[in-house]
């Protein structure tokens, strides 16, 4: 039951500002974080748990905002700007539809850092620091791990079609793995999930490795697995408390971690270093949080952190 | 006064004129012969060009696909006739699977208790859908857009309030969890294939609101309040009790849904079931059901269900690119509509006699 | 044909009891008031005919007894107890049947469900009863054939019909189901010589068998056939209102400002 | 009023010249066969009176000179060429204008919107042409004032107007915009007898000003008023076709099938 | 003849009971006051309880966020006068975007060709929704959404297909460039506020749509093509024609907003643009067109969109848990829906004299 335990109002909601004021040295600062998160993903509620957590820390008054579409997403950045916030965090999963943004942040003296995504364009973007992994990076590591633990065919899954985040994941898995085919599934809508890979896995039974791109994906790709009778192995982005159990019963050879609750804290923390200290984090190169991977060899250690939402 | 009555001259003359429409003209008439014809052609489509489907095994995979959109599309057919939309169908699948297993989780309570609980709240919401629509008379597109939203936000909302994450615990070492299972998600094998309990349900649903479309005064009421809500208020059909109860079978499948999805999964996405509605509504045009209301039937959104959970699988069977999953699921769609058209243009168009 | 309404008729009807009293009623729509102290009683075994011009508020005020819009001004008593219908449903539990002059009829529904529409046989209680559909068919074909009208299926769907056949299936629903009054608006406006003769053979049955009939019509000649009591309105008002005996066809025709007019034009048109 | 119809009736008319000549024509909905082996002429100055039972395929013969269904069997000339029209914009730009009986309005546009629908007045060319809106309004008024009709409003919605004052707007639109030819199916249907007269009379000055006219109704005397030409049709079929001289009032009155019913019903209702 | 006329006997009479409306009745029963009200008290609400909100570069952002709704939003509130939907209005947005770089990009041809090119496109997937829509008479709600699924599947299939991955190279080193940039997606300084170029067009399509609605014979048209269409056919209204044109109206500006898109973000992605419709859609309802056609105003939608564009971003102002967005959106569409029917309410039921 300790999901219960984390429950409760202080870490749900956006603004710190009430919670706060007890907690750490109260800096009064208001930062923005604006990601393409669509709602509903266990693995934002990780990055927002993190910066939670470092604003907390801080005194620091939080204002979470998200819109998968980059031209959207470019107006919540603006509309930090106009809200004359002090610090803005921001994923740039499209880097060139933000520069125009993070360029009016940082016309008007706003630090923006980058975090999750865009690793390779955030400095020419003009965002400070990074913080985040390589997803094209951890993509072609699962991928060569897959190949060298046998394997001869994978199936990449596709839960939101057009994201560039995770046309880069499968794309580096290829990179690793040539025979690698993708699949396109409606990850709002988990029987549609699980019957698409299971026709996927009737209609290609040389299939012996999936992919997942998302935690709740890897568990319907288990079902699906089941109903088909399918002998194929599964490997998945990202962690929550099922499937990091799920490592831990054998059932998911491995999971490709890449600590968002560490992204989200570093963010919130490293705008809140460099606004009071002016200091700079990764003294200008990426910090990486990730690739690390996951499996029954660490998974004792880190399962109770997966249940505590932090990892 | 009777005796002076006598039989208007010209009458039997002009029975003469009278035609009795043949079986098949009858037949090509009827709003699911279309969808029928448009469904056999794209099996037989896919037969040809997927292996992967020519098996049991598969045809109820599709068959099972078919159920989790079909039975929503149930309701959503009937709402329809009836002359309304509800954009919140898709959602409130989620809403009530997040009711049952938050409530039961967090003060551990049986289960069963907290489905019956979900029900409840699933009908309140349908019944708030069509209360506010015949109130105030605002389009139930606009209405329900509001809850659809609404709930949306509150799925997420709460859930994160509650559990401190976007997706609710693991339920199934819960108390209850067993009979639910069996009655909402369980599935038995005939010979080597699975047969999925919602397929059954399916079934019994689609049946039984034919039965009440065709057979029965409540059947006669949908159809006369979707064709004209103001002739069939003036022949005394309660047009506005008729809408309510609509928008509440549409939750109670709704919720339906919602308990085979949480007990097949054992745990929720607070974002999922947004986009489905508008799956239901297609099942329910492509079976023959008219948009504007007053016209369809219940075998025909079955159909409907079956072509698109048909075309969405068939893709993958037969390894086509899934780049170009949504343009092959728009071209299908297209196709069907138009099979159905000319089915009922055939229908119309032949002469008697 | 009149057996129909024989059979239908409530037998404790006794002539010339007051079944619908208005008084001082009034109605508007919106910014636009179309009704205006009207006092009317419809009484059993009696025609009342209701006259005007085009927009007089003729259909108003049946609608209003059909309980399709409520009044808002003055009172209305049915069967001596003050009501104000909120729905149609009210007005025909009351045996009040009405033919609509534009609310006729469901398109899209087959002929036969059209005529039992809201009054469904059924083999058993409550919504979810299963219809008695051979039955059905069956009466409506042939109350239908009684009005000379012999349509060519049954099961078409009743917008293939022509106006004037979508007409009758309204009036012949009207007299199948009214038990105590029958209100036709323009019943035979659309309808051709010998089917208006039968519409108004079903009038003066349905007189005769005791019911109330309220008789909408532009043409006093139709009226003074079978009226018993006439109204004139004009713009909203009842500007005539008097009993057969006090009133003849010639000054109904007069003051519906048509009658001199009519034969002063044919002589005009005939040159 | 006639000052509207001599103004815009078309001056190259000569009377007696055949404006519509339709030979075998014949129409079928799907399997209903709603029209077989019509022939009929429309003559310049001659007003062609239809009469018929309801069904009898009256309104699906105007439709088709009307452009709105295309005939299937048979050929129509019009001005001596063969025709089939594919839409009304046709048969409208060969100056034939339509009151329909079902097709009257759109009922959410202001009442002189729909007086100009299709022909609007405006101050330029092409589809973006500004509209001459003041213009409208008063021509709208005054043409409907001249039918003795006065809406409250001009701008109101035309559904908001009673049924009759509803088909006055689409008689006075049609004899304002028919240059050659005017259609009315059952115009005076939901009229009172004083606007009947008025559409009479704008039906003579019609003829007179040199126009076709094919008259529906169901009412003889009011045919027999202005007819120069009378055709009964019977399920489909015309089962008399004459002119004026060759029948008189009481042959068309019983072929309708009514003349002797009526009198014999006025005595039967008078007990 | 005319000498025999005379003034029908009762006319002056009846010229007594004419009434004329005041002017508070005839404003109040236009579509747009509705709006107006409700916009202005979700207005007075966040300028109250979001103090990020009161500052003009606020004000002009949340401009510039309807302009991008909205300017598509005029042609789909025409569309909807005409009685018809366009589903596909989203996509075709990122469809237009996408030719109009790829095609460049790949063969090194000037911008402004590509962009020419793309109109034509944008233009001949109008012509073709419309043309199917009054060809086979099926609704535009299915034609539509089965292009919108062709158009998702073929950005996607053809941006892989050509770039190798979902999104376009970067074009602001090609040729053209600057011109299409200054045109379609520049901004200007007023004192301290950013104006972007996008406002300036939405207020021109919007005049020239209320402009074509009101006071010209095509705007006569669409109105009774959406009110009638049989009707407006028998007046001899070219139905067909005008629908046709609709549709195209509606993929021009989806192709304006591409153009926008394309060069204030220099690069896309072939996944954009989806759900935008209903965006759309609920601009112009919220505005007070009728969902069934044949009643609305450009205005009013232009107010629609302006309504979400700062509900949307009015949320973000506030601070609100973002969790919660979409239930305060549902909430805001609404009341702002019940307010305009408030107003419609008043409007009718005052009395005259
Ligand atoms: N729903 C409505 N909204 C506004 N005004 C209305 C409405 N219905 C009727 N009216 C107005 O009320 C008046 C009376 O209309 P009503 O239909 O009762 O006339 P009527 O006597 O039946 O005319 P007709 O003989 O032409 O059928 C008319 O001025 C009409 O415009
Ligand atoms: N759209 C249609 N589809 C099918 N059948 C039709 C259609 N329109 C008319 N009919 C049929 O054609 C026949 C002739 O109809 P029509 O409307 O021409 O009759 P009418 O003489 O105008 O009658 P009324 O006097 O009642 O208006 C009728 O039997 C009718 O049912
Ligand atoms: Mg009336
Ligand atoms: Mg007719």
């Amino acid at each position: 039951l300790s999901a219960c335990s984390s429950g409760g109002a202080p870490s749900t909601s956006s603004t710190a500002g009430s919670g706060g004021g007890g907690a750490g040295d109260n800096s009064g600062y208001t930062f923005a974080m604006v990601t393409h998160e669509t709602p509903g993903d266990t693995f934002w509620d990780k990055i927002k748990a993190g910066a939670q957590q470092a604003a907390k820390n801080n005194g620091i008054t939080l204002k979470y905002s998200n819109d998968p579409d980059p031209g959207k997403q470019a107006t919540l950045i603006q509309n930090a700007v106009d809200s004359k916030v002090d610090g803005i965090a921001t994923t740039l999963a499209t880097p060139d539809a933000l520069a125009g943004a993070v360029k009016s942040a940082n016309d008007a003296g706003i630090p923006v850092v980058a975090f999750n995504s865009g690793i390779d364009q955030y400095q020419q973007v003009g965002a400070k620091m990074y913080f985040g992994s390589d997803e094209n990076l951890a993509g072609t590591t699962a991928g060569k791990r897959i190949a060298s633990a046998g394997g001869k065919k994978a199936l990449c899954v596709i839960q939101a079609s057009g994201s560039v985040a995770l046309e880069a994941r499968c794309a580096g898995v290829k990179a690793g793995l040539p025979a690698t085919e993708n699949i396109q599934v409606n990850g709002a809508d988990d029987p549609s999930v699980v019957s698409a890979l299971q026709a996927k896995l009737a209609q290609d039974s040389s299939i012996d490795y999936i992919v997942t791109l998302g935690a709740p994906i890897a568990l319907d790709a288990l079902k699906a697995m089941d109903a088909a009778g399918s002998k194929a192995k599964l490997v998945t982005f990202d962690l929550n408390v099922d499937a990091a159990q799920a490592i831990k019963d054998k059932k998911i050879e491995f999971s490709i971690d890449q600590q968002p609750y560490v992204q989200g804290y570093l963010a919130i923390q490293s705008l809140y270093l460099n606004k009071k200290n002016g200091n700079d984090i990764g003294g200008g190169k990426a910090v990486l949080t990730g690739p690390s991977f996951v499996d029954s060899s660490n998974i004792d250690q880190i399962l109770p952190f997966a249940k505590n939402n932090t990892r | 006064m009777s005796q002076t009555t006598k039989t208007p001259p010209s009458a039997p003359a002009e029975a003469s004129n009278r035609v009795t429409l043949g079986w098949s003209n009858r037949l090509l008439a009827r709003p699911e012969v279309g969808a029928l014809v448009a469904a056999i052609v794209i099996f037989i489509f896919f037969l040809i060009v997927a292996p992967a489907f020519r098996s049991p095994a598969s045809f109820f995979t599709v068959l099972y696909q078919s159920s989790t959109i079909g039975i929503v599309a149930v309701a959503v057919g009937m709402l329809m006739i009836g002359g309304e939309f509800d954009l919140s169908a898709g959602v409130i699948v989620t809403t009530a699977g997040l009711v049952n297993a938050m409530f039961c989780y967090q003060l551990g309570i049986n289960l069963i208790v907290g489905a019956v609980l979900s029900l409840v709240f699933s009908l309140v919401i349908g019944f708030l859908n069509g209360y506010l629509v015949v109130r105030t008379g605002i389009p139930s597109f606009l209405i329900t857009l509001g809850t659809f939203f609404v709930l949306q936000g509150a799925n997420l909302g709460v859930t994160k309030l509650v559990t401190g994450s976007v997706s609710t615990p693991n339920i199934n070492q819960m108390q209850g969890y067993s009979t639910l299972d069996a009655i909402f998600a369980s599935s038995f094998k005939i010979g080597t294939v699975t047969v999925e309990i919602t397929v059954l349900w399916w079934f019994l649903f689609v049946a039984l609101s034919a039965w009440i479309l065709q057979r029965t005064r409540i059947g006669n009421w949908i159809y006369a309040v979707g064709g004209n809500a103001d002739s069939a208020r003036a022949v005394g059909v309660p047009v506005k009790a008729v809408k309510i109860g609509l928008f509440m079978t549409v939750s109670f499948l709704g919720w339906f849904v919602g308990m085979h999805t949480l007990y097949k999964f054992d745990t929720l996405q607070a974002g999922n079931g947004i986009g489905n509605e508008f799956l239901y509504i297609i099942a329910a045009v492509v079976g023959g059901t008219l948009l504007t209301g007053g016209f369809g039937n219940a075998i025909g959104v079955a159909i409907g269900a079956f072509i698109f959970g048909m075309t969405s699988l068939c893709i993958v069977y037969a390894g086509w690119d899934p780049n170009w999953f949504r343009a092959f699921l728009g071209v299908m769609l297209l196709l069907a509509v138009m099979v159905n058209l000319y089915v009922k243009r055939l229908s119309t168009a032949r002469k008697v006699g | 044909m009149t057996d129909t309404l024989a059979e239908h008729a409530d037998p404790e009807l006794s002539s010339g009891e007051p079944l619908i009293e208005m008084k001082d009623v009034g109605k508007t729509y919106g910014a636009i008031r179309a009704l205006k102290g009207i006092n009317l009683t419809v009484r059993a075994g009696e025609v009342t005919c209701v006259l005007g011009d085009n927009g007089a508020g003729k259909s108003t005020l049946i609608k209003i007894m059909a309980g399709l819009h409520p009044h808002n001004e003055g009172t209305m008593k049915v069967d001596g107890k003050e009501v104000s219908f909120s729905s149609p449903r009210e007005s025909l539990d009351h045996g009040i049947a009405t033919v609509y002059q534009d609310l006729a009829v469901v398109s899209l529904m087959e002929v036969w469900r059209n005529f039992f529409l809201g009054s469904e046989l059924t083999s058993g209680k409550g919504p979810f009863a299963t219809l008695r559909i051979a039955d059905m068919k069956r009466i409506a074909d042939e109350e239908l054939r009684k009005m000379g009208v012999v349509v060519k299926d049954i099961n078409q769907p009743i917008g293939t019909l022509s106006g004037g056949q979508r007409q009758c299936v309204a009036i012949a629903r009207a007299v199948y189901f009214g038990a105590r009054v029958l209100i036709l608006d323009e019943p035979t406006a659309a309808l051709g010589v010998k089917q208006s003769g039968v519409v108004l053979k079903y009038t003066a049955a349905a007189r005769d068998a005791g019911l109330g009939v309220v008789f909408i019509t532009h043409n006093p000649h139709h009226a003074y056939l079978v009226g018993n009591h006439f109204v004139i309105l004009k713009l909203g008002q009842a500007v005539l209102d008097k009993k057969r005996a006090d009133v003849g066809l010639d000054e109904l025709t007069r003051q519906m400002a048509g009658g001199d007019e009519l034969t002063e034009l044919s002589h005009e048109l005939q040159k």
